[in-house]
């Protein structure tokens, strides 16, 4: 743990000045209680992580994929976690550190919903009223994380302008932050966000890699050549790493999604990809400097990705520094190689991944000889909530690793 | 640097606009009929993809613009085109900024910005903290830059401001991002005394949409009137109803002038009206 | 653990002739590696179940309940083992078991789902060849969980005989058993059918009370005053109760499902409820001699709860025992209050409990003062797959603890 | 006991239906016109809502009696009504005999079968180890009860079953529920060889669908031949195709003259076919 506004020149506070005294207070609240444990803050976040959360999560060895891959597979299970997804070490952490604030009321922005569904449940479990901003195309599109949001007691508010999506859900939250800064916490879903969200969501998130560094030494009496994760925002990719950024010989693969494509289309703004990391620019967005996808007059671009967690224009500016530093590597996979490695490991390990967690499945797949002969995987998240998209997606396609698709046609319907 | 003068015939009316909503030719035709109606100053606005400072009004203007084709090389252009002589000043998010023209960093854009006549800017999501190469750069090219002053705002954070500030200071009449709103908070009075040794003028914005609001913002102490809202507003009605410009301008010259009036009886320079 | 094939008159093994011997051959199978741990079987099971599984599940201090009910309430996650229930406890407990006996090939049959994916997700991480059987009827009615089957590689076969549900299910896979015996292991998804799936389903269940009894005596130095579990077939009760079958002083609560009443309608063969244990009469289905829900000619009755894992006319024999025996107290709780049940625990706690399980929350909350000070109730698995029956049956009541619907409508559509 | 008399006069034809497959009068008809094709003894179901042991064909053929109304008490009565002088087998599941009537277990069952007839049971879901109390019934009331031998049966089940059989012995020919096949199984062979020294006749079905199959079974050393599924698919097909019942009674007649006639010649008592 540590307290960088800035990660070299990434980082800092781009935020309206009505939101600097709430990002300054909780910069000093991050500092007391995360960092050095006021209040017995750690040991509180650590208990109700490991009894409402379910940690630690097992590291397994993939018995399959070990097999055809001829290296030692691991896998780190945060599918495993409660709510399904790494989001859940995060969302609670912040809302537990609201209630040592004195925070009267969490909001939460949320597009496919995962970080949504986290927080609600979070803020269920700590008596906290809840308001999650959602897009209301996502809303049409994600039913049943608004579901499982509303029976959590969350609030769910239609975002109307715009698209009707992420972006414009995160301009509302920042609306009402503005204006409710006294009394609320705003939890950001990602190592994204003006300092201290991208160090402090960091360290709560980096209990993964605290733990699979334990767990692969107790397992295998040794340290992974490498760790795969994918990359959105990045949350659980600096989780994965945190613990291993000291271990030199450890191999950081920060997976993004490839999208259709590599390229941009410039007229329309449009990338085809979620690939900051690989074809981003330096750039401010969302109250950080990072890397962004983005026209060349700064304009921010619609990102694309069959995995819509994954579906973001920026990433942590922690991860942007680590990869210009050459301490992790910044690598991608496309739509049709996440599907394929989805249902892979399915298949295989009967493990279903969510489609964000199957684009570091895809790397793997591609360059398992290249790795070495310990690796390990973080499982980000669980892909029930994909099962629509996989069906839709897959049958669009051509993917070798799928089941037959028939049944389901016959059985008609949607999922 | 000329945005301070613009303060030194009494209350000054700040009206803003983004540039190109709901299209270039239009857009044109409003900002001439805010100065036409008494603006003192234009806040013109270069709309950015996630404008995340913004009300659902301003927001919604920015979306307009921006689907209208507006760019920064045409925000340029378009100065260029307005035949107005008030001095304007450029509302914008950093990363545009930033990223103009092939060097990185403010310089390029501050230059260009300079050459088309516009006098300082306003970056939202620009802290004192953050702003030290904008304003080296618009020092370089005699250019203002402005910041907003929250209620929240605290005093080590007003004295950061305070040593980069020029122009005016942008007050913040209360929490929340930008809307036009029926009451005016009493914040400001509040606000006001906390800078009122500050050798900028006070303009104040957020919620204000009458001349009657604008005559207490003034009558408050402050020495401007920042209005966004309530004049988009008037932009989005009539793209709505696919109005003529020129009656949609006529409305915002009416509506200028009413705000102006506003401000200038809170100064004691026109009547009062009861309200 | 131990080998019974009876429970007083309960049990045994009425099954056709052709799979007797491989009844003989699962109960020798059973007390070798199970009960006598040949080939360190116990150990390979319990490190699969920790590594694949998530085992240990937390043992979490619900505390706005407990403040609620003025009466400590813990909840034994099951919610959190991997597939969101407790049926993978059983699941990988054969499979591997199979995998010992030399068997190449796994059936199973399912009604909701969940056995079925329980078994898929084994048996892809044991890979072993996988085919379930499910109604027509329920195949259109769970397509999240035939998805889930079939990307993990199984085969569903649609049975589409009678009315196309559990029953011909079960039928089909008895079928398909009695014709490959000698190459295939029946998984059997609760403590019911023949001897030894009774047993040996509790024996691989059991974990949940052995670490809950470890669990309760850490965190607060003592036993339980109450456990409480749901019953369909019974496998999460007993499994949440058998290591407390000994400890005299725990009440044990086995919580039915009392539909929309305990009356019966005699001529359709319709009983509106799935109380086996409360309503039911000695019989003998599915294998054993047990409660059933049965006319008065001896024919099984066709069952019903809102909640589709408890849906079933029988019942394990053992739990019938123990409740004939006064060791266990048979309870019941109708379908409103299940409801009411599951949206009072996901509000409050941040915890979606599956429909089954909201039944032992049901009775919780009607009888919280009468339990003692210190009580268990087993989340046997989360309601993520209850999520659209939830929407649909809370619509046409008035279930005070339920969100407002108004945004679901709304958006309008499926989930 | 009377069963094993059935089987005196050489190889025996022992037909299965469902009581009350489709209806009740349809259903007297068929099993009177198995008796005029030369039925030895019938094996008459009694329809239970789970017959896990059964195929595809029969477990419809039993949804079709439930659906007209089929019960234990209508059974009986059914018994009662069938103008047929061959003797009949109750083939049905434990829980009817154990629940009929006001005290538990299977004696009142029994007693009202051997009322209205009855001569033995074949309960497939019954195995020796669960017998006892069904045995001391059928022996205090006079009544056969049949097992079923199947391929896999071990050695030491073979035993436990001697001890209880009566009657016949029904001897399953291959691994499966019922339901018609093509081919005849070599399983028969070794199974009847196993049995050989029992003092009960040996029955053999489970996929015997022509004559030839008879004929070929009771060549490899069969008492009678069991044939069920083929019977039941003429009447299901008569049903699905609203066939007058006499017609589909004849088709039964003559099925059953086809099969009786196959398992004579297979005793070489009729010329042999060649098939
Ligand atoms: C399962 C899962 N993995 C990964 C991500 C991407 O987020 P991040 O890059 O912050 O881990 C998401 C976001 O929703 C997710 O749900
Ligand atoms: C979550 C859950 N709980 C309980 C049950 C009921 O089964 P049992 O009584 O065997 O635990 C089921 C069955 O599908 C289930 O899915």
């Amino acid at each position: 743990m540590g307290t960088h506004s800035k990660f070299g020149d990434y980082g800092g506070q781009y935020v309206p000045e009505a939101l600097m005294p709430a990002i300054e207070e909780l910069t000093e609240a991050y500092e007391r209680y995360v960092l050095d444990n006021e209040d017995g803050f750690r040991e509180e976040f650590g208990r109700r992580l490991a009894d409402f959360g379910g940690r630690p999560t097992p590291l397994q060895r993939a018995d399959q994929l070990s097999a055809r891959y001829d290296t030692e597979v691991y896998l780190k299970r945060e599918d495993l976690l409660h709510g399904g997804a790494h989001k859940l070490n995060n969302a609670l952490g912040q809302v537990l550190l609201a209630k040592y604030m004195g925070k009267e009321r969490i909001i939460a922005e949320t597009g496919a919903g995962q970080h949504g569904t986290a927080t609600a449940m979070a803020a269920a479990h700590l008596d906290m009223p809840c308001e999650i901003y959602m897009g209301e195309t996502d809303i049409a599109r994600q039913r049943p994380n608004v579901f499982r949001m509303r029976i959590n007691g969350a609030e769910v508010t239609p975002v109307t302008t715009g698209r009707g999506t992420l972006k414009e859900a995160i301009s509302e939250t920042m609306r009402d932050w503005s204006r409710t800064v006294e009394t609320t916490h705003y939890v950001i879903g990602s190592v994204v966000g003006p300092h201290p969200f991208p160090a402090m969501v960091r360290d709560f998130q980096a209990v993964i890699s605290e733990e699979a560094r334990e767990q692969c030494r107790e397992k295998t009496s040794r340290l992974p050549d490498a760790v795969l994760a994918c990359a959105g925002g990045g949350s659980n990719t600096m989780g994965a790493f945190d613990a291993f950024a000291g271990d030199e010989d450890v191999g950081l693969y920060a997976v993004e999604a490839g999208g259709s494509s590599l390229s941009v289309d410039e007229d329309e703004g449009v990338a085809p990809n979620s690939a900051s990391l690989s074809t981003g620019e330096e750039g401010v967005l969302h109250g950080a400097r990072t890397k962004v996808l983005q026209d060349s007059d700064g304009q921010i671009m619609e990102s694309h990705s069959v995995s819509a967690g994954l579906d973001y224009a920026g990433v942590g500016p922690e991860l942007a520094y680590l990869v210009d530093e050459g301490r992790v590597n910044a690598v991608n996979v496309d739509d049709a190689a996440a599907l394929e490695a989805f249902h892979r490991l399915s298949r295989e390990e009967g493990v279903i991944p969510a489609l964000e967690t199957a684009h570091a499945f895809g790397y793997l797949h591609e360059r398992a000889d290249n790795l070495g002969d310990l690796v390990v995987v973080n499982v980000s998240g669980r892909g029930d909530k994909d099962l629509e998209t996989v069906v839709e997606e897959t049958g669009e396609r051509d993917i070798e690793t799928a089941p037959d698709m028939d049944l389901f046609r016959e059985v008609g319907g949607g999922i | 640097m000329g945005l301070e003068q613009a303060f030194d015939d009494g209350p000054a009316f700040v009206p803003y606009l983004a540039a190109g909503d709901p299209g270039y030719e239009e857009s044109l035709a409003y900002v001439e009929a805010l100065a036409r109606g008494g603006a003192d100053v234009v806040e013109l606005g270069l709309p950015f993809s996630e404008p995340i400072a913004e009300g659902t009004t301003i927001q919604e203007a920015i979306v307009r613009a921006l689907d209208a084709g507006m760019t920064p090389h045409r925000y340029f252009e378009f100065v260029e085109d307005l035949a107005v002589d008030v001095p304007l000043v450029c509302m914008t998010y950093y990363n545009l900024i930033y990223q103009y023209g092939t060097e990185s960093g403010p310089r390029p854009f501050v230059e260009r910005a300079a050459e088309v006549g516009i006098e300082g800017f306003v970056v939202p999501d620009l802290p004192a903290e953050e702003a030290g190469p904008l304003r080296a750069a618009c020092d370089e090219f005699g250019l203002d830059l402005v910041f907003l002053v929250a209620p929240t705002t605290t005093d080590e954070r007003l004295e950061r401001m305070r040593e980069q500030v020029s122009g005016y200071v942008y007050v913040q009449a209360r929490l929340g991002t930008t809307g036009a709103r029926e009451d005016v908070s009493d914040h400001t009075a509040r606000s006001l005394s906390r800078i009122v040794d500050w050798d900028v003028p006070e303009a104040v914005g957020f919620g204000i949409k009458t001349g009657g609001h604008a005559e207490r913002i003034v009558r408050a102490g402050a020495d401007g009137v920042i209005v966004g809202s309530a004049l988009v507003d008037i932009v989005a009605e009539g793209h709505a109803n696919d109005d003529p410009t020129e009656e949609v301008a006529d409305r915002l010259e009416a509506k200028a002038r009413e705000l102006k009036e506003g401000a200038l009886r809170g100064a004691g320079r026109l009547e009062a009206e009861s309200d």
